[in-house]
This record gives C-alpha cells, structure tokens and sequence, in this order.
C-alpha cells in the first residue's frame, strides 16, 4: 500500500518537493510514519501552528490520524499574509 | 444568486471582468470592485520584488473561498458577488485578486467587498512566495491581517 | 499626485476608466471603485424610475468635487483618485458616479473611496429629479447621508 | 444695470425658469430685490435651508449682498441625497 504526504509553503522547501509517497506494510499512524523521514522535516512537520487535512478535510487540531492504503495527507503551515 | 467564485490560472484582466459583473446587475445601485496587483516598486532596485508565487491545495482552496462567498452573502443583501484570485506565477503589475460586489444599496457592496479581502488575505489557503535578488523568500503571516478579521468579528460592521 | 476630477455630460463607461486608471498606477498594491449606477427595477411597474435628471452649478460644483479629492488625498496615502460625476438626464443602468482609489495598501484605498462617496452623495452641489409615471419629482436630501458623513468626522476612520 | 438670479433644484419649477435677468435702476440690497418678486417665490428662496453664492461664492449664512450691475445671486436649496 502507499499513501501521500502533501507539503505546503515553506514546507516544501524543507521536504525537497511538494509531494512524497511512501510504501506502507500496513496502516499506520503519523508518528509513527514521521519517525521515517529526516528528523528536521518530521520536527517541523509537528510544529504547533501546522494543521492537517486528510483526503483533502481538514483535521481537528491534535488528531493523530491512522494512514491507510491511497490516503493523502496535506501538511499546512500558516498561510502567507496580505 | 448564486457567486461567482474562480481560481485563475494565468493572468487575467480585472477592468474586462468588472464590467461583465457589471452588465450582468441592472438591479443594483452601487457596485465596487478590489483589485489587488503586484506592485512595481519604482525605479529598479536590489530589494524590488521581481516575481510572486501563489501556491495553494486544491481540495482546501476553492472550497473554502466558495465559503467565504456564500458568508457574504449570507451577511449582506447583494445583487451580486464575483470572487477572482489567481495562482502560479505573477510579475509586478500583474492583478492577483478580484473581488466585485453589487448591492442595491452602496453600504453593503462597500461591506461585502472589504470584508471578502479581509479574509481572501488572512484565512484562505494561499501560500506565497517573493523574489528579490533573485532568490525565492516564503512570505510570512502578518500580525495586521488578524487585526483586519477583527473588524468583522462583532455585529455587522 | 493630483486627482483627476471630471464632470460627464454623456454616458462614460466605468470599466474602461477603471482600466485605464489601473494601468497608469503601477506602483499601487490595491485599487478600490465604486460605481453607482441608476438602477432597473427590475419587471417595469408604475413606480420606476424612468429617468434621472442632475442639474449643478457650475461655479461651485467641480470646485467642490475638487476639494474633495483635495481632503481624500491629505487623509490618505494615495497613489491615484479618480472621480467622475454624471450631470443631465440618465436611463436605468446608466452610470451616474465612478470612485476609483489607489494605494499601496488596501485599506486606504478602500477608505478614501467610502470617504470620496459619501461626500459626493452629501455635500455636492447637485439636485435629482426623477421621472416615476410620466412625472418628474426633486430628491429631497436623506437623513441616511447625515448618519454617513458623521463616520468622518472623528479621528481618521 | 442688470442682475441674474439663478435657482437650483425646485426653486427652478417655482420660479419656472432656472435664471432670471432683472434691470435695476441702481444697486440694491435683497431684501429690495426679494419684494419684486412672486410672493410664493419670495418665501421660498428665503427658507431658513437656501444657501446663497454670490458671483460663484458660497455667502456666510445671514448674509445679506447689496447687487450690482453684472451679479449673479444663485440660490441653492438642500442638495439630494444618495
């Protein structure tokens, strides 16, 4: 199975590109996926002001949502201002 | 009535879709129209902005600016609202937002209007990125786009 | 920068001035314009308007619409104004008034737009007639106008 | 010597033309002029709302112009609203 991670803004800049999809063995929740990917982006992919939408809905602000086979999760940070 | 409510891939014409929005209100009174451009900073500079990119998440994007249509709505009695905003790549002069609201009455096109910016800027899913000197900054949220939402959080302003 | 303050005996057409006066104001981050226009009531009954008539005096009129501007520009940091006023009798869906505002920052030009609107419904030298059923009637002034212009009179709104 | 009167707004249906030239014999003061005029029409352009603008100038209200050859008295009832 494989899911995609969506980063947004400065985000992006961090995880190299917008996108990333990553082979699961099975369903698993966020920390656990964070835990693979390189402690600065997985550091700022939880930082307090970014919020997460799951197949395009945002999330209640502490959901830890369990990732399965086609999910998308978007990471947003503050959006930029006028 | 139903708003209009676009996402504009490449540049468009901000006085050309005014004045459609326009013919299409003979009902209303008072119309007024934002149109937010990238500026040209004067004269040349190292600290001019050359180019601005507005990034965005398309299932979060349109939605939500459709949201925001329909509050206006909902708040205001208007004859029409026609919400533009543009992503990819913009140069100085380039339009980036266009917000036109018709009412019968000027008070309430004057409202919906300045209160659709307030939020287009602070609460819609838009990243933006400048250049200057040639490398790409990611623009910050700005403190004074909170006091802006502000404004609308009691009674109708 | 001077505001360019005009009187129309014909019908003008808004969005080809709004265009126009967007492109010579490169440097602005936001334009704001109003248009008022005379509205169509919509399915023709006895009470519609039929026409609208301004009559002026000219030596006071474009002197006022000019001071105006003046006060607009000296309360708000501008890089354009643009006023354009209908004089003579009008149609429904004619324009009959055209406010365009550029600044740097939005809320100045959407602030010296409202403040520009309010002035001219109030305080310039003109006086409507209306043709309802064949019979024209004068406007006498509105309290409303009254309550608009005291949102001016404090510090800077 | 000649003066023009000009009335705006529904001062012109009462007047029932938007100017009038009247001679004078010599230059005289508004209430003179005033008193020549249609009773109805008198008291109208003299409601406590009509502002006066002699030769282009707004006078001070209370004012009371002396005409001469050439002036030109506007009166100028409340102006419309939106």
């Amino acid at each position: 199975m494989t899911i995609k991670l969506v980063f947004l803004g400065r985000l992006e800049d961090l995880a190299g590109a917008g996108e990333m999809l990553l082979p699961l063995d099975e369903p698993q929740a966020l920390p656990a996926i964070l835990a693979g990917l390189p402690a600065d982006l997985a550091a700022a992919l939880q930082g307090p002001k970014v919020k997460l939408a799951l197949n395009g809905a945002l999330l209640p602000p502490g959901a830890e949502p369990v990732l399965a086979d086609g999910d998308e999760l978007a990471f947003l940070p503050p959006v930029s201002g006028g | 009535m139903p708003a209009d409510v676009r996402l504009a891939e490449a540049p468009f014409v901000p006085d050309a879709e005014i004045g459609a929005f326009a013919r299409a209100q003979p009902q209303a009174g008072g119309l007024v129209s934002f149109t937010g451009q990238v500026r040209v900073d004067g004269p040349a500079g190292a600290g001019d902005v050359e180019a601005l990119e507005l990034r965005h998440y398309p299932p979060l994007t349109l939605p939500g600016m459709r949201a925001l249509a329909d509050e206006a709505l909902a708040r205001w009695t208007l004859t029409g609202l026609l919400i533009v905003h543009r992503i990819g790549v913009m140069l100085p002069g380039d339009p980036i937002v266009l917000v036109c609201a018709a009412a019968r009455h000027r008070r309430e096109a004057f409202a919906a209007a300045d209160f659709a910016m307030d939020h287009l800027k602070s609460e819609s899913w838009f990243w933006k990125r400048e250049k200057r000197g040639g490398l790409w900054r990611w623009v910050e949220p700005r403190a004074q786009d909170h006091a802006d939402l502000s404004r609308w959080q009691n009674a109708r302003a």
